[in-house]
């Protein structure tokens, strides 16, 4: 049995006076990969916000390894080892890719250790390799969404959150994003991911919550999501 | 606009105090204040005039006070002896027309003023607008500087002087007028005059707000490529916005040099661009109320300080232990600083900043959102 | 020739003087995008500053250089405490509010620097104490002293270090992180307050470099003397594409130039009908020639908004 | 014959940015009343095509006929003027105003009042305003936004933006609606709602012009499509045979796809 | 309204309020202290002295305001001190703020003396109510132009402006004298007020090669010009104004580059007036070094109070007429005034620096005939 890695209770998050995220449970075990998904202004993108510290909660517990994170900062958060590939990627866009990696590692001083990760990042993504000294602002969508994920794994977070990384992608670039997630999720990172395509988060996934205003409908197994009815219904548009 | 019984009441005692204002001014402060509202009222216009550019439009001018000095020169080349020296032979008494027909020539020049800044400037974006603007402002104080020789068109830095009086219809405004046995002095005079071109402005700027040029304004202000996209001519329309705050300025200017009789280049120096500016953010761009309290507010304050800083500091410490003037705008500074930090938005800020704000509050640690 | 080399030298001494500042000036909007209008109030209290350290030390006889470096050193320390305290007091607070509330409170900053310094310093025009045998070279007929070789040397390596610091170590590429997208620094462990505080102490020690080397040139010092020297730095910085360190230098050594040639020359080109007080019509001119054809100034990026 | 079917027609466009070549050659006609569909790998050039054709964008080399009338280096406003109405991939709403105002702005190429109406508040300016109103309210119940009409643009959530976005484009009454990744950020129930949005624009007369990376929408709301590849249209033709096409599948679909 | 009046106080004095106004804040405060010291001494001596008017012993009470050299605020300020119901104005400093104000001085009926506004439109404007101690720009500056030309001997001479009205007004009356002395203007150049880099103008100025350099400007400018003068090698007499007259301008400048300057300043030097080295003596002792105008002030009070005593009235429109028609013997001039309410023959004192101090050279101008 793995252990808990994060653990949220009650989550309440408003903006003004308008509550988008309604008190929220949700867990995450080490080394596991867990989808969340819901249909447009859910509450998703709000929920990892404050999970990574960028936005303050009103009310609820987040516990993470074992640490109550109120009143951590975002910065301190990363420091902690929590990643998040924002939605719209959030690239430096006038910096290099080289630089943009290197952001990634900027809370790490050992040198040797962040040339390894480097080479194990464009191993990974080759083509990052090979425009390693473009602006990244002049990317396509897809290699920016690469470099979003290259940066926040250049950290080496226990956990990362993806939010939405296939979306805007051509078809193929999509099928690549999710041989990467796969491939990390092997090397025993727990990840929490965020998708409008329900179908291949599930798929990928262990674990899933289907989110609806604000408030947890449904969670289980994937493969359980998978073939609910309500969920196909909802979000496989079947 | 529409009125129910109860705002229509509200509505007629506000303008019933308005029309006491100069009486009961007079009356607790003496006539000093008088003269003090009397500038605010300029600044309100000069301000309801930038707030078309800067509010409406989202073009960040710093050089505004330019349009308020082609007004005045407009007026006071118009009305005073001055180009006699210049052209003796054309005016030998110098120009003196009408002060009806001097405003809205004043107006329509420095309108046409600010097409001609508008023009090169449309390309431009945020702070580099800011110091072009800033830099035409310089330069047409600087022409007013030189501009005594070859020929002397302004008489440079001494200004000119024995400018003709407002007078609407026989009524010269620069005497005391008797009227049904009550005594109307100069200033209360000129009170009424800018009251009512005070009213003008804001009855403008209402309209144009919620119109199709308003709303067109808006979308630049906004976005300005997302305004092209929909139809807008964002050249024409900039250009309009310029022209349109330019008159407001050249018009006030206009009346600031029939109430002041001397105009000279250093009533526009760009301190003067930069308080009129301050006037508007501070009070709540794109507000009409707001930028009207922003300019009673800035106009009024550094006299408020003038006259309590000594006091104050008697009263707290038995003498006068700081130098009174530093200390006064010094509080002035101090002002600025807390208002804005206290509302940022403005005092009175529009409906939506006001929940651009609302939305911003809470998360504390976002970043700059940019488009 | 002579004079129009002493022209050159004379636009180039006080192009780097302006560049020194301006160089504050960018730091400060490349980070956060604001019009920092505090900055030349900055360099005054710098030079403010230098000059009563100076006055003490040199009233104790300590040895003039001795009492420079010190005084170059409090200057500094003191000016790095005020920028991080206006970043502190009157910027920080106002990050998330509309565009131009900051630059509201930055005059009123101005303001308070201004009639405080009024206050310390008093109203007078002060001289500065010579402090070194400021030898004068002649270069082909034309004049140039010490100082002015000081002053345009110190601003290259300033530049140069700038650049060092900002495209070179962590530190510079967690500033430029927090320039494009704070939220996003934050993600990657960047402590953005810290970084923004560390840019405006550092914005503000090249402020009081800035401010002494002008009292020393100049050999004045005065309450008043920061707000037109802000305002041509921020031209300047402008004219190179604000944001953009080298753009800081070569549009602050330009503007010197525009300026002493226009001085030294409109007269001549306008057969005497313009002369130099149209100095800064032209210098302005020039300006708005530049931002037509280059919006974002002569080394400014010329992002092409991607629709 | 051919004037009357084609809307839009493209020969040999190109657009260069310095040394990058973002659109080459590109030729194509577009057919009024159908949807007509633009797929292709990130970064293929298009955007830029939309960019072009909307006049944000000065085309390096080519010209465009719309409409019958052919242009080049044209301002975006004439554009619109002429019918052409687009929507953004990066959603560029105006922010800080209401959905309401939004679509009310689109209206603003097809309304006359000036300065003198907006001061004078005329009959005539009355009954436009009037007018504009209530139009943009049917626009917003159109595409099935009406109740966050007070709303600021910028707190509604993904998908009432995009909507919004059509809204506002349909204010201006085009020929042409050209619409960028509409379904980006959609799941699959919200997709389905959007392309029964975009077969009733269709069936209004109005000719859709579509980016989207979702194939199954593409393929099933299309009557033709066009891929483009390293900004040079590399197929074109019935959804059928694109999908069948080998290079299309190579640079863009992958094999497994259903 | 009624102009002046006067109130009692318990003992059984007259007060009688002063108006005074100088900009107190701005790059021009340090001038504007310097006056409102001097008007505040001669108002401290009156009180000391004890002056009887209409048979009850005057208390004299000085109200000064800060008119930040800013017309507009000029014109506040005047209003404020008619609301005040001074019986006088001591000010302004600048024409600028000087000549808007009279128009209200005027129309209310108080009497004005400016102690420094030199612009001659502003006793031009017909204002009964304006008058001023100190020597207008064409009086100044036909003397200063003359000087240059015949006793100097200058043949080519280069003029620097500040582009102020009292640099501009004093520049145009010192070319037009020069000239007509046989002196050619070989460059009329400019700088602001606020500037303190004169490299540029003074090169071209170089370029040109004249024999004298005249500066029509203040102090902080005229300083630093002296300085760079001396550190760009022209070889030439340096010349300034009333504005360059003070101890600033030798401290700003540096004693070696300072010296062998010319200025001048209206009226006779203070050592040579009887009690003008008492003067400034117990002014320095009060208050700091002379700037420039404070003798000015003081004998603006004196003036002032003068004629009311011989009036024997506080009200300006009593005393008006007297102090038109006054002679009164100031610590800077004998002081008489013209039809416009100008300085009548007002002599002009040449000075030089030497060793480090302001000398003066002679005195002239005491047979010019009034301006205009
Ligand atoms: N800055 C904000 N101010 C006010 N309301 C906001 C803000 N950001 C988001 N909201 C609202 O909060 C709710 C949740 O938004 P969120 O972005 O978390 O949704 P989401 O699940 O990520 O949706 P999507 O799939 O469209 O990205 C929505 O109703 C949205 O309109
Ligand atoms: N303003 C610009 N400046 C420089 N390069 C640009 C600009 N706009 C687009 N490009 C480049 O042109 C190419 C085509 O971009 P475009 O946005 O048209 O692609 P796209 O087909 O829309 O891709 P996606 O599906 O990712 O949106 C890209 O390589 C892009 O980087
Ligand atoms: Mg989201
Ligand atoms: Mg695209």
């Amino acid at each position: 049995m793995t252990d808990t890695l994060l653990e949220v209770c009650g989550l309440e998050i408003s903006y003004g006076g308008i509550r988008a995220v309604k008190g929220i449970d949700l867990h995450i075990a080490s080394g596991e990969l867990v989808a969340l998904i819901g249909s447009n202004g859910a509450g998703k993108t709000t929920t990892l916000k404050a999970l990574a510290g960028l936005l303050h909660p009103a009310r609820g517990k987040i516990q993470y390894a074992n640490r109550s994170l109120i009143n951590v900062v975002a910065h301190q958060r990363a420091a902690m080892g929590i990643a998040l590939v924002p939605e719209g990627r959030g690239v430096f866009a006038r910096m290099t890719v080289l630089e943009n990696l290197l952001m990634g590692a900027y809370i790490r001083d050992d040198k040797s250790g962040i040339a390894i990760d480097l080479a194990r990042m464009y191993e990974l993504f080759p083509r990052l390799a090979e425009r390693k000294d473009q602006l990244a602002g002049t990317l396509s969508g897809g290699e920016q969404q690469m470099v979003a994920m290259a940066r926040a794994l250049m950290g080496r977070p226990r956990l990362l959150m993806l939010d939405e990384p296939s979306m805007g992608l051509a078809p193929l670039m999509v099928q690549k994003i999710f041989e990467v997630i796969r491939d990390i999720a092997a090397l025993g990172m727990s990840i929490l991911l965020v998708e409008q395509n329900a179908k291949l988060a599930l798929q990928v996934a262990q674990r899933g919550y289907v989110m609806e205003s604000g408030e947890i409908t449904l969670s289980g197994a994937a493969t359980e999501l998978l073939g609910s009815a309500a969920v196909q219904r909802a979000y496989l548009g079947a | 606009m529409k009125f129910n019984s109860k705002s229509k009441a509200l509505v007629a005692a506000l303008v019933v105090a308005l029309l006491l204002l100069p009486f009961i001014t007079d009356a607790l402060f003496g006539r000093g204040w008088v003269r003090i509202v009397d500038f605010a009222m300029l600044y309100i216009m000069l301000a309801l005039g930038l707030n078309i550019v800067v509010g409406y439009a989202g073009l960040l001018d710093l050089g505004y006070i330019a349009f308020f000095a082609v007004g005045a020169y407009c007026y006071a080349l118009a009305g005073s002896p001055h180009l006699a020296l210049a052209f003796p032979m054309m005016f030998p008494d110098g120009v003196h027309l009408s002060f009806l027909i001097v405003l809205p020539l004043a107006a329509l020049l420095a309108g046409g003023f600010g097409v001609l800044l508008g023009a090169p400037t449309l390309r431009l974006r945020g702070d580099y607008l800011a110091i072009v603007t800033l830099g035409f402002g310089e330069i047409i104080r600087i022409f007013l500087n030189n501009l005594n020789s070859p020929v002397n068109l302004t008489n440079g830095p001494q200004g000119i002087s024995r400018i003709d009086p407002v007078s609407v219809a026989n009524v010269r405004l620069s005497a005391t007028q008797n009227v049904l046995g009550i005594e109307f002095p100069s200033v209360h005079l000129y009170f009424y005059l800018f009251l009512a071109f005070t009213a003008l402005v804001i009855f403008a700027s209402r309209r144009l707000e919620r119109s199709r040029i308003g709303r067109a304004w808006m979308a630049i202000r906004e976005d300005e490529i997302a305004a092209s996209a929909m139809g807008i001519n964002t050249r024409n329309l900039k250009l309009l916005a310029f022209a349109m705050g330019a008159m407001f300025g050249g018009a006030s200017g206009a009346l600031f040099a029939g109430f002041q009789g001397f105009v000279s280049p250093e009533s526009f120096s760009l301190m003067e661009s930069i308080m009129v500016l301050c006037m508007v953010v501070l009070g709540g761009m794109g507000n009409i109320s707001g930028v009207i309290l922003g300019g009673v507010l800035l106009a009024i304050l550094p006299e408020v300080l003038r006259h309590i800083v000594v006091p104050l500091q008697q009263s707290l410490f038995g003498k006068t232990l700081i130098d009174p003037e530093s200390l006064r705008m010094l509080l002035f500074g101090t002002a600025l600083i807390v208002m804005m930090l206290y509302r940022p938005a403005g005092l009175l800020p529009s409906r939506v900043r006001r929940r651009e704000l609302d939305s911003d509050e809470v998360p504390e640690s976002i970043g700059r959102n940019q488009a | 020739m002579e004079i129009f080399l002493q022209q050159i030298i004379n636009g180039l001494v006080q192009g780097s003087v302006y560049a020194l500042v301006a160089l504050g000036y960018t730091m400060v909007y490349g980070i956060l995008g604001l019009i920092n209008f505090a900055h030349g109030e900055v360099v005054m209290i710098g030079a403010m500053l230098a000059l009563s350290s100076l006055t003490v030390l040199l009233g104790l006889s300590v040895p003039p250089l001795l009492a420079l470096l010190f005084s170059i050193i409090l200057a500094m320390a003191g000016c790095m405490a005020l920028g991080y305290t206006i970043e502190r007091i009157a910027y920080r607070p106002l990050r998330h509010a509309p565009r131009l509330a900051p630059l509201i409170t930055a005059i009123g900053v101005s303001i308070v620097l201004q009639n405080l310094a009024m206050m310390i310093w008093g109203r007078e025009y002060h001289s500065f104490p010579q402090l070194i045998v400021n030898a004068t070279h002649s270069l082909g007929g034309a004049v140039i002293n010490d100082i002015q070789i000081i002053i345009f040397i110190l601003a290259l390596l300033i530049m140069a270090g700038l650049m060092a610091v900002v495209h070179r170590t962590r530190l510079g590429r967690a500033m430029r992180a927090v320039a494009e997208n704070q939220h996003a620094a934050q993600l990657m462990g960047v402590d953005i307050n810290r970084v923004i505080s560390l840019t405006f102490m550092l914005g503000s020690a090249l402020a009081a470099i800035a401010g002494l080397m002008v009292s020393a040139n100049y050999g004045l010092a005065h309450y008043y003397m920061g707000f037109v020297l802000g305002l041509k730095a921020f031209t300047a910085a402008v004219l190179g594409g604000i944001g953009n360190l080298r753009g800081a230098m070569l549009g602050g050594l330009l503007l010197g130039l525009i300026e002493s040639l226009g001085a030294g020359y409109i007269g001549d080109i306008t057969g005497g009908f313009f002369g130099s007080n149209y100095q800064d019509v032209f210098a302005f001119l020039v300006l708005i020639v530049v931002l037509v054809f280059r919006p974002s100034g002569l080394l400014g990026e010329r992002l092409a908004e991607r629709a | 014959m051919m004037v009357e079917t084609t809307l839009l027609k493209l020969s040999s466009v190109g657009k260069q940015f310095g040394g990058l070549s973002a659109l080459s050659d590109v030729s194509l006609h577009i057919r009024r009343g159908e949807i007509y569909g633009l797929i292709g790998p990130n970064g293929a050039g298009k955007t830029t095509l939309f960019n072009v054709i909307t006049g944000l964008y000065q085309p390096s080399v080519g010209e465009f006929q719309f409409n019958g009338q052919g242009y080049q280096a044209c301002k975006p406003h004439v554009l619109a003027r002429a019918g052409i109405a687009r929507t953004f991939q990066n959603i560029r709403l105006f922010a800080n105003l209401t959905a309401l105002e939004n679509v009310m702005i689109g209206r603003h190429v097809r309304t006359r009042a000036g300065v003198l109406g907006a001061l004078l508040r005329n009959r005539a300016t009355r009954n436009e305003e009037r007018a504009v109103v209530e139009r943009a309210r049917e626009l917003l119940r159109y595409v099935g936004i009406e109740k966050p009409a007070q709303t600021l643009a910028k707190h509604l959530s993904y998908g009432e933006q995009r909507r919004l976005e059509i809204a506002r484009a349909l204010a201006t009454d085009p020929l042409l609606l050209a619409l960028d990744e509409p379904a980006a950020g959609m799941n699959a129930t919200e997709t389905a709602s959007l392309k029964s949005l975009l077969q009733t624009i269709r069936d209004s007369g109005i000719t859709v012009l579509l980016i989207e990376h979702d194939v199954k929408l593409i393929m099933g709301l299309c009557d033709r499509v066009a891929v483009l590849d390293y900004g040079k249209k590399i197929a074109e033709g019935i959804p059928e045979e694109v999908r069948k096409n080998p290079d299309v599948i190579a640079a863009y679909l992958g094999a497994s796809h259903d | 309204g009624k102009s002046a009046t006067t109130e009692k106080s318990t003992s059984g004095e007259l007060v009688v309020r002063i108006g005074a106004s100088a900009p107190l804040t701005g790059p021009q405060a340090h001038i504007g202290k310097d006056n409102e010291s001097g008007t505040r001494m001669a108002i401290e001596d009156a009180n000391a002295k004890g002056i009887l008017i209409g048979g009850r012993k005057v208390r004299f009470e000085l109200i000064s305001e800060d008119d930040q050299a800013d017309p507009k605020t000029a014109t506040i300020v005047a209003q404020k001190l008619v609301d005040n119901k001074v019986s006088g104005v001591i000010g302004h400093l600048n024409s600028g703020t000087t000549i808007p104000a009279s128009r209200i001085y005027n129309d209310n009926g108080i009497v004005q003396i400016s102690p420094s506004a030199t612009a001659v439109s502003y006793t031009a404007q017909g204002f009964k109510t304006a008058f001023r101690v100190m020597a207008n720009d064409a009086q100044q500056g036909r003397v200063l132009g003359e000087y240059a030309a015949k006793n100097l001997g200058a043949k080519k001479i280069a003029v620097i402006d500040d582009q102020t009205g009292y640099g501009q007004g004093l520049a145009d009356e010192f070319i037009k004298s020069a000239k007509a002395n046989g002196a050619q203007i070989v460059a009329h150049e400019f700088t602001t007020d606020k500037a303190y880099d004169f490299t540029a103008v003074l090169t071209a100025v170089k370029g040109k090669q004249p024999d004298l350099l005249f500066y029509a400007g203040m102090d902080p400018q005229a300083g630093p010009m002296a300085k760079q003068l001396r550190a760009l090698g022209l070889k030439l007499r340096f010349m300034m104004g009333d504005g360059g007259y003070t101890p600033q301008f030798i401290k700003l400048a540096g004693e070696e580059a300072a010296e062998g300057s010319y200025a001048s300043l209206p009226g006779v030097p203070l050592d040579k007036m009887p009690g003008g080295k008492q003067f400034e003596a117990r002014f320095v002792a009060k208050y700091q070094p002379i700037q420039l105008y404070a003798p000015y002030c003081y004998d603006a009070v004196n003036v002032m109070i003068a004629a009311m005593q011989k009036a024997d009235s506080v009200e300006p429109a009593k005393y008006q007429p007297v102090l038109a028609g006054i002679s009164h013997d100031g610590v800077t001039a004998k002081i008489q005034f013209d039809e416009k309410g100008d300085l009548k023959g007002g002599a002009i004192t040449l000075y030089q620096v030497q060793q480090g101090k302001w000398h003066p050279l002679e005195t002239l101008g005491a047979a010019i005939p009034a301006a205009h």
